[in-house]
């Protein structure tokens, strides 16, 4: 069920050049099911800046109620979010739309998950409950450069884990799917999550494999009653739109047109 | 006596807080969260007769205390929607007030004929003011005559009371308002969205795909106010106000300046049970006020 | 060479920015807070034929991300503006925008062409469009006709190129730009404020004494920043654009519109260093952009 | 000279309900000349709420850079005010407008401060400048009621103090006028600030007596540039109208049309 609750902050640093991890607690944890959904964030309460801000959900604790946001502090909302100190209450509705579907893939399978930059954050979560189901998780992390890389040793913990960064300061240069190209996985499925130009690579790089893609669109309401964050789809589908934040964020590869 | 009651041509209200069209959809998401039944009304997302995708994406901006929209009246047309979305609405004890809009004036009446013999639906409110379609909308709300026109197409064929969305993109709204009441209008609501821009600082190109948006949220309220202040000063029929509303006091003003409802649009994203949350606010508010009935609130300014 | 000079009708500007009409005065208070020949003009608060005293106070209120004023035009009157206020503006190396106002085509025609004398007054800016006085003023800027009329008058007087300022409060900002361009208008200026009212949530009345108030902040500017964007694609004359002004962002964004230079208004309440602050962060921002020159940003939206 | 800071609280607290004391540290503090002379300040860096807040300066401290103004948090931006917590910075211009003239009594003389609500706070640094002077002040000091009483042992340490409150919960009942016709006071010169009623009260008590009043408008630049503030004049001055702001906010009695 979606809940609008005031969080206190537990947590809050910088974990990378300009990206922040903060936790917060209440009971709106208990309502969240899968990974890959996402909260909508009010950062203050006045009305400039105006709009709630979409975050996804990076790691969830259900025994001590709370779960953490991985964020990049880049315009005026995320950067006010930036200031609050621990102790505070952030008004967070949530948890948002459909994450990534775990029971696509079966208990001793290998899959992939493919991140790019603030994409990433999702793909931790997703990680851990594939682990709990016996999956095996490869991640392939695509940053811009060294200083925003995170969470890279959370990540090894888990498992098999690679770096990429687009100007080559850390791990390998290039994309995610250079280095995709080089390492050849053998993989079951794979889930996504990061910039538009990724996901698009990433179909056209397989075709005819199991892959599951979260999408970022501009938001108004959050909850599917606005029709701003509509996405058309492809012929493979019979709905013709589809929106992101109720809808997805995450969708099957091949159903949304991009 | 519910003090918050209020009989308008078509609707008794519960109360006089309704959710605008197009910011409430046509109330699935909201029933999530909270019963149906508490809201005055539902202004539902705008009908026309065939299935519409609207405009591309981007079709959100957000501005200083205010959001620019462009979603292009994306709805999935009259069938479905009388079929699907009011045949839903049905489960809640709730009148709904049908948002009509078009291309042409057959559109109009066409979509007003059929969707007023809905069983919930009490009342129409003629979109001849949206700015985010190329023809149509707006174009009709600019020009007395043609709303005045439009107005009495749509009167002869509607089986309920039928209201007019006004547009605030204009030289004199009275005017326009003079106009429809004459044509036969029951009812103006008002305002619909400023037309506005957001440009990318770094491209110079326009965020939403559509290049303008239709601007909305607490940013408009001084504007939104001070057109139903002029409105009600030169029309007898009620006014349904909006534009800005976010807070129990929006709703006092709004009313104070002539408005005999209130709806609450953008308000809703910001925070989902904001019309409950007003609702249960209101009672205490007229004390605080000593009045005993919201409808002591109407034109207070004007006395 | 200079990356932010910009030539324009009867102005040899340092720079595109300058602090708009009424939001500064004459000059004198800010001149204490730093030195006025930093800014690419100034354009100073509107002059009457005679003194006016404006309207009762309270004459401004706040709301979301803006304000409302109803100052009424107040100001020594054409003789002494001349004889003081100019005179001692003659100390600063920056040319002077005059704006004219009046209630009859009489009154401007007589203000301009004694103030257009004046050595550092380099332009003169038509106020056909203040919402906050009676008669004249917005009357005249919300016809075509009327406007153009006016226009071609004060034209044959003055002495210096003659910028109309539009008003933000009607139908189609691009007809009435395009019938004062036609009238010989050698430049535009916009927007004016929007007129709206703010009530006090008590007592149901309005908080600014005369009723309505001007409109204008952060609040405003996806309005304005929407109409030059119809008006430059329509007129050729230049384009001094205003609205919400607060940051060098704004700047950039209406110079991409079709600006050629900026006005700064309410922000001045707000950070009186405002304008200073701006053209100091100019350069960097046309780095950031990869421009060489400030010229390059008029119209990119358009490109 | 009116500076613009971003200045750094080194006290805040609720001395009375609704009412806060406020200590600001820095070099604005070397501009500050009489009392009287207020502030203007810029409650948050959002555009909402968008204009400066006008504050009265209650104490000068010159040694330690540090001045204190005592506010009412009422609406929204006194209310986010009040939110601020020690360390934070405060935008604050000023210092602005013209205080009460101490010259105008002269040592020996004894002079009554009289100060309604929030309207008490600049008789304070008036009082101290008085008194340094050889001047006698004795304080009058209205308020609605108990709860919103403050500064009391303040003024007593200074001098004769007497409090009135409207409904008598605390010292003579009644407004300050009614306790000044009680006690007939032997004085030279009036100063007072509070509501206008309060002071149009004074002006009729006084006709005859050297007085001044602190005078509230609405604002917008509060430097004297946009003729928001402009007040009428009596036939008593040459100049047609005042501005509150760079003209005032205190006049000399009879001046203002009231
Ligand atoms: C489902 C979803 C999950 C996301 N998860 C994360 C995450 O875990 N970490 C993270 O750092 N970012 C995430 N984003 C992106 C994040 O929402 C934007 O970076 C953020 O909204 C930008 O706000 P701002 O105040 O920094 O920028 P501003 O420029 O102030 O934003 C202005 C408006 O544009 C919207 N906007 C701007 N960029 C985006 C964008 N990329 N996507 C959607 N709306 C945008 C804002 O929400 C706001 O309404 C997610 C987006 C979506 C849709
Ligand atoms: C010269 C001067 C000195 C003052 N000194 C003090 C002081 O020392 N302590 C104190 O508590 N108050 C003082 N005031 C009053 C104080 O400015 C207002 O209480 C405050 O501006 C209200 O803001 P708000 O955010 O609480 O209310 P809001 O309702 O949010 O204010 C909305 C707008 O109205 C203006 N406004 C509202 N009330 C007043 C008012 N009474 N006077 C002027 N503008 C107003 C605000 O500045 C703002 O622009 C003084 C006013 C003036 C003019
Ligand atoms: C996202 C969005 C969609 C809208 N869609 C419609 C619509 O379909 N029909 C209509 O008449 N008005 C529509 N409006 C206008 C609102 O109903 C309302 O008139 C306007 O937003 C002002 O109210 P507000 O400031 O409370 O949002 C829409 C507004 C928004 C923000
Ligand atoms: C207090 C105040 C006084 C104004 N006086 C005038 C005026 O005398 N003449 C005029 O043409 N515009 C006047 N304006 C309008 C401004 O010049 C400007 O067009 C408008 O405020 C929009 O810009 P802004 O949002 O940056 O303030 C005034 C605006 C304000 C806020
Ligand atoms: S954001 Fe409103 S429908 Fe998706
Ligand atoms: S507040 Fe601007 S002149 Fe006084």
């Amino acid at each position: 069920m979606i809940r609008q609750e005031r969080m206190r902050i537990v947590k809050h640093q910088e974990i990378a050049h300009n990206v922040f991890e903060m936790r917060l607690n209440g009971q709106l944890v208990q309502e969240m099911k899968s990974p890959g959904q996402f909260v909508h964030i009010r950062v203050s309460d006045s009305y400039e800046p105006l709009l709630r801000r979409p975050i996804s959900i990076a790691s969830i604790d259900d025994e001590s109620l709370e779960f953490t946001i991985i964020y990049r502090a880049e315009g005026r909302g995320t950067s006010l979010l930036a200031q609050k100190r621990m102790g505070e209450e952030v008004d967070v509705l949530g948890p948002l739309g459909n994450g990534f579907p775990i029971h696509e893939a079966s208990p001793g399978e290998t899959v992939i998950l493919v991140g790019g930059g603030i994409g990433v954050p999702p793909l931790y979560e997703l990680s851990r409950r594939l682990i709990e189901k016996g999956i095996t998780p490869i991640h392939i992390l695509g940053f811009q450069t060294k200083e925003v890389v995170f969470y890279e040793n959370e990540f090894r913990t888990l498992g098999e884990t690679h770096i990429v960064t687009v100007d080559g300061t850390q791990g390998r240069q290039g994309f995610v799917t250079t280095l995709l190209a080089d390492i050849k996985p053998d993989f079951s499925t794979y889930y996504t999550c990061g910039p538009t130009a990724m996901l698009v690579a990433m179909e056209n790089m397989y075709p005819d494999r199991k892959g599951f893609l979260s999408f970022e669109e501009r938001m108004g309401c959050g909850i599917g009653a606005c029709f701003a964050c509509v996405c058309k789809t492809t012929e493979k589908t019979e709905v013709d739109y589809v929106k992101v934040c109720s809808d997805g964020p995450v969708f099957p590869a091949g159903v949304v047109h991009i | 006596m519910n003090r918050l009651a209020i009989e308008l041509p078509g609707l008794s209200l519960k109360n006089p807080i309704m959710p605008a069209s197009g910011c409430f959809g046509f109330g699935k998401e909201y029933a999530k969260l909270y019963d149906l039944s508490t809201l005055g009304a539902i202004m539902i997302k705008a009908t026309t007769l065939e299935t519409r995708l609207g405009n591309p994406t981007p079709r959100v901006a957000e501005t200083a205390a205010g959001m620019l929209n462009a979603i292009g009246l994306q709805n999935p047309g009259l069938e479905k929607v009388i079929s699907e979305e009011l045949k839903w609405l049905e489960h809640y004890d709730v009148p709904i007030i049908a948002n009509v809009a078009g291309t042409l004036t057959e559109d109009y009446v066409e979509v007003a004929k059929h969707i007023s013999k809905s069983k919930n639906v009490q009342a129409l409110e003629l979109n001849i003011s949206c700015p985010n379609v190329k023809c149509g909308g707006i174009t009709f709300g600019t020009d007395p005559a043609i709303a005045a026109e439009l107005t009495a197409a749509v009167k002869k064929v509607s089986e309920v009371p039928v209201y007019v969305k006004l547009s605030p993109n204009v030289t004199d709204i009275a005017e326009i308002a003079r106009a429809v009441e004459a044509a036969g209008a029951d009812g103006i609501t008002m305002i619909n969205t400023l037309v506005g821009m957001r440009l990318d600082t770094r491209t110079g190109k326009p965020v939403i795909a559509n290049g303008t948006g239709g601007l909305s949220g607490p940013a408009v309220k001084p504007v939104a106010l001070r057109m139903v202040f002029e409105v009600a000063k030169q029309v007898s029929i009620p006014i349904i106000g909006m534009g800005g509303v976010a807070t129990v006091d929006d709703v006092i003003d709004f009313m104070s300046a002539g408005a005999s409802a209130v709806a609450v649009g953008t308000a809703n994203f910001v925070d989902p049970f904001v019309c409950p949350n007003i609702i249960e606010q209101l009672p205490e508010k007229l004390d605080w006020l000593g009045l005993s009935h919201v409808s002591e609130l109407i034109g207070r300014s004007h006395r």
